[in-house]
């Protein structure tokens, strides 16, 4: 297995591979060129496992396999490869997620007769392959290119069925919003480049190091602006962190993900639950080495993360399309990564996007198949009663539903109760800031648990309420199988980091995937990380104690949210109690208004300046270049009046001139004198 | 009853100034000038022949004088060139400039030219 | 002995005599007795100047000023019958079509 | 000899195609025009040349005669090529063919003049890449004029004399003022140089020659020709203040015509802009730099706002050029390896997206008589092909990484950040990479309205997709940009080696 890390290009490759073939030969391909996109996926997700394998067994990568530009005499721009144990992981995650939404595809879009297949599975392959190259990236320029790659395929795929109105204008708010949020990570990573010379994540030069030993008085770096070390890499931080909140939705730019869902649902699926939202929290976690100097920058991730995750939780609770409760969901969970990372759960957090994007994919390809048996009506309002005619769907969604709730054996209690534990601890170990956002964070389980089983009881129990809900259409192997898969990945994927389970009853070594976590470069390991981070942690009742009673406290507090969503939703005819919120409804139907403000600085502040801008330009600037040549225009038209056409003018115009002519002369030459 | 021609005065007399100006300025410019005595000829030189020497390059005249020759000849070019150019110019067109042989048709061709001229004419 | 000056003054006299009658008159013939007259003008010049340098050159030329005077006032008289085949009118005012 | 023959060639070419019957000039024209691209290339394989042509690097087919006397200097016929000129002759050869070939369809009257002023128009720009006697240089300067003139003002739209005459006269003006900046600074040379060579000039500036002229100090004489100069050649680059011809121009001109304009025109004033005011004045350039960073944010947001409110397709590409242009500005003025060579990539880069944007608006103005966003929609609907090599130009355009307008932006953004020009240059970067965000804005606008959403168009016309002949210059320019993308030291290595002698001038490290 030694050699196995020598393919990992392929990795990427294979996928690139399926795109230029689907996007060639799809036409002619049956199915449209998904066997192509299969075939690859399948084949990146055996690589993937290999190298996971290789990778556990010690072994790290670090290659420049590609000069992009040589500079002569200043830096190279390069790409490499970097796998260690986070990357090999993510591998993992995304060529088997990818895998499994490509065989759903055949389900969701090839069974549903839709037109157009090559370009999607064409754009499905472009988004693996550059998901993929994100993931293996060495350098940040290479991560914020292929980032940047993952945002248009992001936006070809939303707008896939580009002949309604719906989905483009939806592609082009996802790709501008998070192009947004791009723009202040394109200057951070020119800012990382300017400070430290070299943006390589790993290896001798890797900045992080740099960073570290500048702080450390070891060597300077050059700041800009006049500022100190430390108020400097705040600030780059700060930047970078602008492309992760964009593309992980994030609080203030998170409104271009619930939008996004008018893309198919496998795309959905893949993109917008599992890969291309976990890029923003990967790449912090990539780079926690340079997060962890900086206290203020960890303080406001975690801030961040806790208030999304309260923030998207409640408003997920009154959703009517399963599709947006679930996008809400994402939003909330990745506030939890946000969080764990932000309250140095470097572990925790990466814990959390592995089970999350297992339960949540599972989520969103239930929601696919209830999609295709109620032929493309999401409202839940309309379903009902589907657990007896969908069994598969139904048992694989509501292990996902309690993953997501975050109920004891399933995936989702382990890796969420791990951040809230971590940030209690560090909280209470002196700083007031972790603390209240592990209150927020505890409050959003309690509506995480809520919404969860309130849509999983207004899709799945109680009488049928429509037409289709009695008679759903039925789905095929390719979707139950994915269903099957990640329901059990779903349940069992928390037992590879059980911590409470080794703090309580004393079984060590069964938290794998901190062990599986350190054995990275000696800059890039969890515990280097512990290390850094400025947090020390405090107890109450000793270690175990705190433990327990943080895993005590967050499952009763999912227990209660299901049982109020059982209370008022399991009934065989459930109305909307919505009333009940009184005002806060609308403003949670509105989400907070912040579509509103975001759409209304696009165009009710920016076109209306641009409107002025150019009526400016055009009356001004260009009235001025007008203005010119209008002047030499009316001076030869007075001139012109001068040519009467009668000869006698001519005449004594020319007898004027000689007597002044004579004149001059007379004056000049002193005859008069 | 006849009436003696008038002096037309008015303002088309204004353009006028700038010649009495022109002739004004030279006027001051002569009288200002200081001309030496002139040599004159000498008593009884005949000028009359002199001329006539110069125009054909001959010296023999008593008054000196440059010879004129070739201005002699440019000047019967260019006189020669003025009549063709009057004639030119004074033809009718269409008049092909045979000889105008008596009207012996009762006058039709000259009310022809004359008056359905003047609807060409215009 | 008449010293030059008086010459060039009478020649200037007569010279501006046909300027005004050109720019005062509108008649086109009358143009041409005006033009006549500043030519005979600049022949006085010629002729006292030849005088004041006792050289017989100055008369020839006024000689020559005569014939192209003449031919001058051939093609003259030309113009003017082709602009009252025109105009009808040999007024200078009217035919004022030859400009921009 | 090769670049007297590659001039030469174009020039023949040009003649012949002016007598060629109608029918035949554009198959013809096309032809011919592939003899400079091969003349360009076979350069581009023999190429030796290292370091800047002016500042005393070894030049590429470099011809040097004595032409004629003119008072004290002696003109030289002095042609050659560097690591700057190369890469845009091979660009003005490839454009000029694929726009040759896009203007079959759209040109349907005079088509042998059309190709006959085309063809001119690429030898003089050929020429003033090549030229390195300012002699040269200016006649093929305001050789370049004269087609364009003609070719906007008799195959233009309806309001195309105004636009043709608008152009010349305000790029002429635009040259005397330049013409007077420049000859200034050779009469303040005095008689340490005997020729109008520019390496001459530029060594005899560099080891301080200058003295004063018509009562300026040495430093006073380079400021006032620097900003003469300068001004001169923001006519032509665009810089904001002096843009409005360019969107008149545009839109009046034909689809070839604006490609061209687009493509190469605009690169005269930013190369001239390199190889005149920071090559030959660095000093002076550095004591400018905060007004000229300035203007180059000014341009790069004031642009992409104006293209935020146009509603002619044309106007979006053209204000969007202006835009581009702005980051020329600001890589040039950062005097570090990656601003000033990132600048001149950005040159090829921009030249080769501009014009693929240009060509698939013509093609879709080919089809359906209009180019007003609000007039069409879901055309992606019936031209598929079309409309993706739209798409991906507009991505390539916004600086989608792996093609070239990310690969010259981020050049530029690296190196303006570091540089040492000024203290507040990470600002202006800032500031100016907030365009890329404005350019995603309206560009992606402008597609959603007019390709995606549900096929409607009250024009009379039937929408059919694209003939083969005019997909294909759009693929090959789309192909040439993921290249030059993927592997921009293609270009790069050599620019950075004529650009590295301009940074040493100025101290720069």
């Amino acid at each position: 297995m030694a050699g196995i890390l020598e393919f990992a290009p392929a990795i990427v490759l294979l996928p690139f591979l399926s795109f230029l073939i689907a996007l060639g030969a799809g036409r002619y391909m049956p199915k449209g060129g998904a066997l192509a996109g299969i075939g690859a996926t399948a084949g990146s997700f055996l690589l993937a496992v290999a190298t996971f394998v290789a990778v556990s067994g010690g072994q790290t990568y670090n290659q420049t396999i590609y000069t992009w530009a040589e500079g002569l005499d200043a830096v190279d721009l390069t790409f490499g490869l970097l796998i260690d144990p986070l990357s090999a992981m993510m591998l993992v995650i995304v060529t088997l997620i990818a895998f499994l939404v490509h065989v759903f595809s055949l389900g969701y879009m090839n069974d549903d007769g839709q037109t157009g297949l090559p370009r999607y599975y064409a754009g499905l392959g472009l988004f693996t392959a550059s998901m993929l190259g994100f993931v293996v990236a060495d350098n940040l320029l290479m991560a914020f290119m292929f980032f940047e790659l993952v945002g248009l395929c992001s936006y070809l795929l939303i707008g896939f069925w580009f002949r309604q109105d719906g989905p483009p204008s939806a592609a082009k708010k996802a790709f501008l919003v998070t192009r947004f949020g791009d723009y202040f990570f394109l200057i951070g990573v020119v800012a990382v480049f300017a400070t430290f010379g070299s943006a390589a994540f790993a290896g001798p030069d890797a900045f992080p190091v740099l960073a570290e030993e500048a702080l450390a008085g070891e060597h300077s770096v050059n700041t800009f602006l006049g500022m100190g070390e430390q108020a400097w890499f705040t600030v780059v931080g700060l930047l970078v962190l602008g492309g992760v909140v964009g593309k992980s939705a994030q609080f203030p730019l998170h409104t271009w993900l619930p939008d996004a869902m008018e893309g198919p649902t496998p795309v959905s699926a893949l993109i917008h639950a599992a890969t291309m939202v976990a890029a923003g929290v990967y790449l912090v976690a990539r780079m926690y080495g340079f997060y962890a100097l900086t206290p203020t920058t960890l303080a406001i991730i975690a801030l961040i993360g806790g208030f999304t995750a309260l923030f998207a939780a409640t408003m997920g609770v009154v959703k009517k399309e399963i599709k947006q409760v679930l996008a809400y969901s994402t939003i909330s969970q990745y506030g939890y990564m946000m969080l764990g990372l932000g309250a140095g759960g470097y572990v925790a957090a990466t814990f959390h996007l592995m089970t999350h994007a297992f339960f949540k994919a599972l989520l969103f390809l239930g929601a696919g198949s209830v999609i295709i048996a109620m032929h493309h009506n999401e409202n839940m309002w309309d379903m009902g009663g589907l657990k007896e005619k969908m069994p598969v769907t139904y048992y694989a969604f509501l292990s996902g539903s309690l993953a997501l709730a975050g109920i004891v054996p399933f995936a989702g209690f382990w890796s969420k109760d791990e951040v809230l534990y971590e940030t209690l601890i560090h909280g209470l170990g002196g700083s007031p800031i972790l603390l209240a956002a592990y209150a927020m964070g505890l409050l959003a389980v309690f509506f995480t648990g809520f919404y969860t089983f309130r849509m999983v009881f207004l899709t799945f129990h109680g009488e049928p309420r429509s037409e289709t809900a009695r008679n759903p259409h039925g789905v095929r192997w390719n979707v139950k199988a994915p269903l099957a898969v990640l329901g059990v990945l779903a349940a069992t994927a928390g037992l590879v980091n059980m911590v409470p389970v080794e703090k309580l009853f004393g079984i060590k070594g069964i938290d794998f995937l901190h062990q599986f976590l350190d054995g990275s470069f000696d800059s890039l390991n969890a515990h280097h990380y512990a290390e850094l981070i400025p947090y020390s942690s405090g107890y109450i009742g000793g270690e175990a104690g705190t433990v327990a009673i943080g895993a005590a406290v967050s499952l009763g507090l999912a227990l209660a949210g299901a049982g109020l969503a059982y209370v008022l939703y399991n009934v065989p005819e459930p109305v909307e109690h919505t009333e009940k919120l009184g005002s806060i409804k609308t403003v949670l139907y509105n989400n907070y208004y912040q579509d509103e403000y975001q759409v209304w600085i696009a165009t009710g502040v920016v076109q209306p300046i641009s409107r002025v801008l150019d009526k400016f330009d055009q009356g001004v600037v260009d009235g001025v270049v007008n203005g010119v040549s209008s002047v030499s225009l009316f001076l030869g038209s007075r001139m012109r009046r001068i040519q009467s056409g009668v000869v006698s003018n001519y005449a004594a115009l020319l007898t004027l001139g000689l007597t002044a002519l004579l004149l001059g002369l007379g004056l000049i030459g002193g005859w008069f004198a | 009853m006849t009436t003696k021609p008038q002096l037309k005065l008015g303002s088309h007399l204004v353009p006028g100034l700038a010649a009495v100006a022109l002739f004004v300025v030279m006027a001051v410019v002569f009288l200002g000038a200081s001309f030496p005595n002139p040599q004159g000829f000498a008593e009884g030189a005949n000028l009359t022949a002199s001329i006539g020497y110069t125009m054909f390059n001959l010296d023999f005249g008593s008054v000196p004088g440059e010879s004129m020759l070739v201005a002699f000849e440019i000047i019967d070019l260019v006189l020669v060139a003025a009549l063709a150019g009057a004639v030119l110019l004074a033809r009718r067109e269409g008049e092909s400039g045979q000889m105008r042989t008596i009207l012996t048709d009762g006058g039709r061709e000259l009310k022809r030219t004359l008056f359905d001229d003047e609807e060409g004419d215009h | 002995m008449v010293p030059a000056q008086y010459y060039l003054i009478l020649s200037a006299a007569v010279f501006c005599i046909g300027l005004f009658g050109l720019l005062t008159r509108r008649n086109a013939l009358l143009f041409l007795m005006s033009v006549e007259l500043m030519l005979n003008a600049a022949n006085i010049n010629l002729v006292a100047f030849s005088y004041y340098w006792g050289n017989v050159t100055g008369q020839t030329f006024g000689l020559f000023t005569m014939a192209l005077a003449a031919a001058e006032v051939a093609v003259g008289i030309g113009i003017i019958l082709v602009l009252y085949r025109n105009f009808d009118d040999v007024d200078v005012t009217k035919a004022t079509t030859m400009r921009w | 000899m090769i670049i007297e023959a590659l001039i030469a060639v174009t020039f023949l070419a040009a003649l012949v195609t002016f007598v060629l019957p109608d029918r035949i000039a554009g198959k013809a024209a096309f032809a011919l025009s592939l003899v400079p691209v091969l003349g360009s290339l076979v350069m581009w394989q023999q190429y030796d040349a290292s370091g800047n042509a002016l500042l005393g690097g070894n030049i590429a087919f470099e011809t040097d005669v004595v032409w004629l006397q003119l008072g004290q200097y002696d003109l030289h016929w002095m042609v050659g090529v560097d690591g700057i000129s190369l890469p845009l002759v091979v660009l003005t050869t490839i454009l000029t063919t694929l726009a040759i070939l896009s203007s079959w369809t759209p040109i349907s009257e005079r088509e042998s003049q059309f190709y006959g002023l085309m063809l001119l128009m690429e030898a003089n720009l050929l020429g003033v890449f090549t030229a390195l006697d300012f002699f040269v240089w200016f006649v093929f300067w305001e050789a370049v004029l004269v087609p364009m003139y003609f070719l906007i003002g008799v195959w233009g739209g309806p309001r195309r004399k105004y636009a043709a005459i608008k152009f010349f006269v305000y790029t002429n003006i635009a040259s005397l003022v330049m013409f007077i900046g420049f000859i200034s600074l050779v009469f303040g040379l005095g008689d340490s140089i005997s020729s109008l060579r520019l390496p001459e000039i530029a060594q005899a500036l560099q080891a301080g020659q200058l003295s004063g002229f018509a009562g300026l100090s040495a430093s006073a004489l380079a400021s006032v020709a620097f900003i003469a100069m300068f001004l001169g050649f923001a006519v032509k680059v665009p810089v904001v203040p002096f843009h409005t011809w360019l969107p008149d121009a545009h839109v009046e001109a034909p689809t070839p015509a604006s490609v061209m304009l687009a493509g190469v025109l605009l690169k005269m004033g930013t190369y001239a802009l390199l190889r005149f005011n920071f090559t030959m004045l660095p000093e002076t350039a550095r004591s400018f730099a905060l007004p000229i960073a300035l203007i180059a944010v000014a341009s790069v947001i004031y642009g992409a706002l104006l293209a935020l409110a146009q509603q002619d397709l044309k106007r979006i590409v053209a204000y969007s050029s202006v835009s581009s242009m702005g980051y020329v500005i600001l890589g040039l003025i950062a005097y570090t390896t990656y601003g000033v060579g990132g600048a001149t990539f950005q040159m090829v880069a921009h030249g080769l997206i501009s014009g693929l944007m240009f060509m698939a608006v013509g093609v879709i103005y080919n089809t359906t008589h209009t180019r007003m966003v609000t007039d069409m929609s879901g055309m992606a609907d019936k031209m598929p092909v079309t409309a993706g090599i739209f798409v991906a130009g507009a991505f390539g355009y916004m600086g989608l990484p792996l093609m070239a307008g990310f690969a010259a932006e981020f050049f530029i953004f690296k190196g303006s950040f570091e540089s040492t020009v000024m203290a507040a240059m990470p600002l202006f970067t800032g500031a100016a990479m907030f365009g890329i965000v404005i350019v995603a804005g309206y560009l992606l606008f402008a597609m959603q309205r007019t390709l995606f959403g549900p096929f409607e168009f009250d024009g009379d016309y039937e929408i059919t997709e694209a003939p083969f002949h005019d997909v294909a210059p759009l693929a090959v320019l789309l192909l040439l940009t993921i290249v030059l993308g993927v592997q921009p030291d293609i270009f790069f290595t050599m620019i950075q080696e004529a650009v590295n002698p301009i940074l040493e001038l100025g101290g720069a490290f």
